[in-house]
């Protein structure tokens, strides 16, 4: 065996997971603090333009809405609890974890929609 | 030991992507890179778009020999070598050359697919047969723009035969079918194909209505059609079965097509075979929609993609489109006129295909005239038709050129 | 390039298309009337046989049942939205629109019969 | 350009299916219709047979060259040929003629079988046993059949010896077992004796009722049997592993169908791999199936399929339903003795497989005798052991005549 | 034909299939007896070390738990009925048979940990 | 006729699985045994492991015929006589060899991994990175072996460059890696690694804390991270995109695995291709799990397996754990040392792979120290860096030694 060889492939080796992990860390690294400056200045405007807008219309409301899971009105605490533990059991042997985050009523008066919404599936085919 | 490693990094070197990068190969990247924006930010078709997308990216990755076009484009597939030298996407291609996918994706959407409209209203196949002149009026342009390419001596652009026939395909409006038909009759340029019949079924609504609203009056686009009978479960479960019995006994070349999308349907309105249904339609159908998306993509290697052949293809396919919607809404004023008014003209430019999409641009261009105006269902049946007129043209065309 | 041979295809592809889809116009236009001609038949004969029982029977009650989905009693309609809604939820990304049609308790005292109806699977194979 | 339009038009009515159209094909598509009417309005073992109906129809279209059956039928099968010239279903066929398929919906039933009430009472094993006598006395039917066509000079029901087993198996009641030997045994029969296999499964419930009631008195079909014990989780692990290495070794040529049998069952009884079971026995299962009916309908080509031979088969098979059955009440009659009363012999009709479908008429006979008597789970020991017992004789049917 | 190989193998063919199967009864019988003894012998200590325990310390309180579905306080009949009617519905068409046998909860306060539950699905490839 | 009976009884024992029976085959098939045991009650990745254990006691039943080790271990791969002469297993066992299975799987994995913490935290690129010495490390290891076998002439020892670079692979700790660096490099040896690759994996929790605890101080272990920052779905969206592009270029051998495994995972952070995604990473999974484990387990055959060389893998493979989980929490020692403090070593660890088992014993151990520290997700990040690392790995390995 030609063990000069097999250093030389052992530390090549071990240099290429470097190489191409390393140009991974930068590209990453660039990448983010491209898209957080981006976001900052997204924002900056936003809040520009929020701050304009403060400027001419009254304060809002004091009472903000609470931090609760988006439920539509006349969905009792009951029904939510009902609907997350059903939804969690389901996925059993999944080991994912479900949170509901929004519960709505199916819209009513669309019938006439239904069979398109089925066929909908078919379009990308 | 120094020099030992300074030779296996100069091997790994020589062995790197880097070596045998072209310009061609960014240029297809940076095409892979817009399909993916696409799909996800416009939202063009993604579930194929995405896969095709990158596709087109890894298989004009440089020695990374996840695909051999090379393989598939002659007549006569070495298929010992595709086992030995083939990469995983030239095993995942085999089932597009052999025929299996689109089928396939066919059976799904039978699964999924409501004739009754169609049964109801049985003349709304004439539309679907009208809007399939996009597809012979563009096979006739393609071969003048072969005779083009042969007079000005440019070789990218001398279509023969089998590349009008295939080109003229994505006037159906029907991604399966545009593969089925382009894998047999030019699988050299099947990436060009697919992705023009993709993206164009995703500019479906950007298409259609100017050339709908140029074709038919205010008043033509403010008729309200009357309901549709409803259909008894009878006649749903005997329409698969003479359907593929008629369109396979007359053009025998689109049976695989046309008896996959039946059996589907059958399976459906029998109402005895769920789990079958369920799965076809959902599991089967989406194991088979990633392997033919990334298949697709992958024949888009940037020395045949990249040529002024792909470019033509992609005008045809705006042709053909806009002379299939066309073709429809006339026929669809001629049923008007026969009718009396009867027939709202705006459902013929659903008989292209591109089901549900086309039918919908019917529905929202008749709604704007007159907001109480429903035309979807009515839309649906040459709609449906259109995918059973394109199965047929697709026959006509295997039959006579492969 | 043969431009008679070429136009005469674009013309006789076409032309078989309509040829094809004309049969298929033709076929279900004609099984259409059969069809509905035996369900009025069959409906004539209902309605005489219908009729000739109701000369024998006194009318039902006017008290007609509500056109409310199939739910067994006991079972609240709070309940029903929240199932309506749980089923919904997991129908999430097919773009299919459910709709609960009938909720029935799960009948008890079959668990001797549980197995057989796992193995009911089985049956076709 | 008239001239040249009429012979592109001759030309397409020439590869039409029309030309190529028999009165035989004719036939075999009115057959397909019947087992579709079967599959939907009779729910005839649905999930398959309505597959095969399909099937039936499609492969007898003229020209469509779904299928191939000549590609089949010899002994040494040239895959280059199939792959460059074979049509859908002919590569879907492969799974077939390459056993993946049946093993594989082994798997599934594997995972959905339970094979606590064999367990807990292992004796049932005997009727299990006893029912494939079914299997063997069909051969020699078989064979006596083959007698006579060579005296009566009829080539159509000269059975060979492979032809006879292929047969038989028919009596094993049991679909993946019957396709698995005669696609090996019989390829150009696969079609009948697949039809006949399944058709008889479903008639089950009229089949063996009165055969149970003729040979069974009225106080013997009345005996109610004592509760079975509950059976450990650490035996229902052990057992499939067990019954695996036990038939593979006596019978090695069982072993793919036992083997995958019992992985199945395994993975279910384990509690370990539940996701990987789910998969098995809905999707992997329902995809196989859909694949596996179409294509064994496929092989009933005219040709092969509309044969005096295919009228004995369906009479042998008939007649090899019946000797299980009888066969499975005759050796509960003699437990029944021997244990002095403890057993029913209605659970013998059980063993011939049929799964769950034979133990179910034996619950039904058995309440009519005595409505609080409740049979079911006795029954299911047997009927489990015939799927394990029709293995076996597979193997050994294999083994000696392949 | 050779008639006498016929028979013979169809005898053959019979008497392995009993021969494989009585082996079978006989090895599930050994195994299913040594698994009764094991069994037995492992109550039989359980009780011994149940009422070694029950000597030490006092009495059990005599509100037993009742025979009901694990159920989480909190959580009424209704919901309980509401999930098992939403999970026997998912399994139409399977023809198996559900019973709910616990509900619990989502435990809240799992958020930061949820990614490792997904990422848990990986785990094994 | 009782001569006759006694020539077919005799026939079929000769036939018969006992005749072919060696100490060697029942070895195995109780290995077999003890795999299923460490599954199903130690939990030991029950979900490959299972499928594996069985695969080992069916490959190994004499004349069963299942699978054929011969027809694999050459470089040329004679694929007719597969087709006609190979058995359930060969068949299957056509998707490992052709490469397929191993990157749909990491499709699936794709589909199901959150890059996000190695985004807010690219700095884990070199913890993944570092614990991939285990694998360059243990390939000196293998050829130092092969070097000891030479010397003392145990032909099942001398070990070649592949076997080495095959055997160094299992320090990557990835299951679908191993598979396919193994298949390629030493096909007769792939039962030995994979088997070591997942029991190694199964049992993390116990190799690592040692290791760990003892290359550290309480006080690095106290360390608590500060929480990373939030991810845009931009960044997830592009970090495939990048990561596809820079590792196929560099080292295309790693294309296919790394191609597939950032399909899956841009499939799943686009959001626009759900059904897609739910198919890949469940059902098209399990379906490749199950022919994976059982193909994978059934190259086990005695007469490659029972050898010095596979106790050798197995001892070269716990070192490559070792080794790799040193190199990683050194690595973490010294960015601990030059982010004064700001990285706890511990996460060093999980760079190994073996998602997430390994950034689970992270968290524990460090939490034993420290009980309100949560590293989870800190060391994740590493964790899915190492399974870049490896797939890396295996291409250099791959380009140079295949
Ligand atoms: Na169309
Ligand atoms: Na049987
Ligand atoms: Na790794």
């Amino acid at each position: 065996m030609d063990w000069i060889f097999n250093f030389s492939l052992m530390f090549v080796g071990l240099f290429i997971v470097f190489v191409v992990l390393c140009l991974l860390i930068f590209l990453v690294w660039v990448f983010g603090k491209v898209m957080i400056a981006i976001t900052a200045r997204k924002e900056k405007k936003k809040k520009k333009a929020a701050e304009e807008i403060k400027s001419q219309v009254p304060p809002a409301p004091k009472t903000a809405p609470k931090a609760v899971p988006a439920v539509e009105q006349g969905i009792t605490g009951d029904v939510v609890a009902a609907i997350s533990a059903a939804v969690a059991m389901m996925s059993e042997g999944t080991d994912k974890q479900y949170r509901v985050r929004s519960i709505k009523r199916v819209k009513e008066g669309r019938s006439a929609w239904s069979m398109a919404g089925i066929a909908e599936n078919t379009r990308p085919f | 030991m120094f020099e030992v490693f300074k030779d296996t990094i100069l091997g790994l070197v020589n062995d790197s992507g880097f070596m045998g990068m072209t310009w061609q190969s960014l240029v297809m990247i940076a095409i892979g890179c817009v399909l993916i924006y696409l799909a996800i930010v416009k939202q063009f078709e993604p579930l194929l778009l995405l896969s095709i997308a990158f596709g087109v990216i890894i298989t004009n990755l440089p020695n990374a020999g996840l695909f051999h076009m090379e393989f598939f484009v002659n007549k006569d597939i070495n298929y010992g070598q595709v086992l030995h030298d083939g990469g995983l996407l030239d095993i995942l291609y085999l089932g597009v050359k052999l025929g299996i996918y689109p089928p396939l994706i066919f059976l799904g959407i039978g699964c999924m697919t409501d004739f009754g409209p169609l049964i109801a209203n049985p003349k709304s196949f004439l539309l679907g047969a009208a809007a399939q002149a996009g597809i012979f009026v563009t096979f006739l342009g393609a071969l003048l723009v072969g005779q083009l390419g042969l007079e000005l001596g440019i070789e990218q652009l001398m279509f023969t035969l089998k590349d009008a026939g295939a080109i003229a395909i994505i006037g159906g409006a029907d991604g399966p079918t545009a593969i089925y038909v382009a894998k047999e009759l030019a699988p050299d340029k099947l990436g060009s194909i697919a992705i023009a019949a993709y993206s164009y079924m995703a500019l479906v609504p950007v298409i259609q209505p100017p050339i709908m609203k140029l074709l038919t009056t205010k008043k033509e686009r403010s008729i309200v059609m009357k309901q549709l009978r409803p259909v008894s479960r009878t006649e749903k479960i005997i329409f698969p079965i003479m359907v593929t019995l008629v369109v396979s006994l007359i053009v025998p070349s689109a049976a695989p097509l046309m008896a996959m999308l039946m059996l589907g349907n059958l399976m459906r309105e029998s109402g005895v075979v769920e789990r079958l249904v369920k799965t076809a339609q959902n599991e089967l159908m989406n194991i088979i929609t990633i392997f033919l998306g990334v298949t697709v993509g992958a024949t888009a290697k940037a020395e045949y993609f990249l040529s002024l052949g792909t470019a033509a293809i992609i005008l045809l396919g705006l042709f053909a489109f806009g002379i299939g919607t066309a073709a429809g809404v006339l026929l669809g004023k001629v049923m008007c006129f026969v009718t009396k008014g009867k027939v709202n003209p705006l459902i013929g430019s659903a008989g292209v295909s591109a089901v549900p999409m086309a039918a919908r641009v019917s529905q929202k261009v008749g709604q704007k005239e007159n907001p109480s105006n429903f035309l979807l269902m009515h839309a649906m049946g040459p709609n449906v038709a259109g995918v059973i007129g394109s199965a047929v043209a697709a026959g006509v065309l295997l039959s006579v050129l492969a």
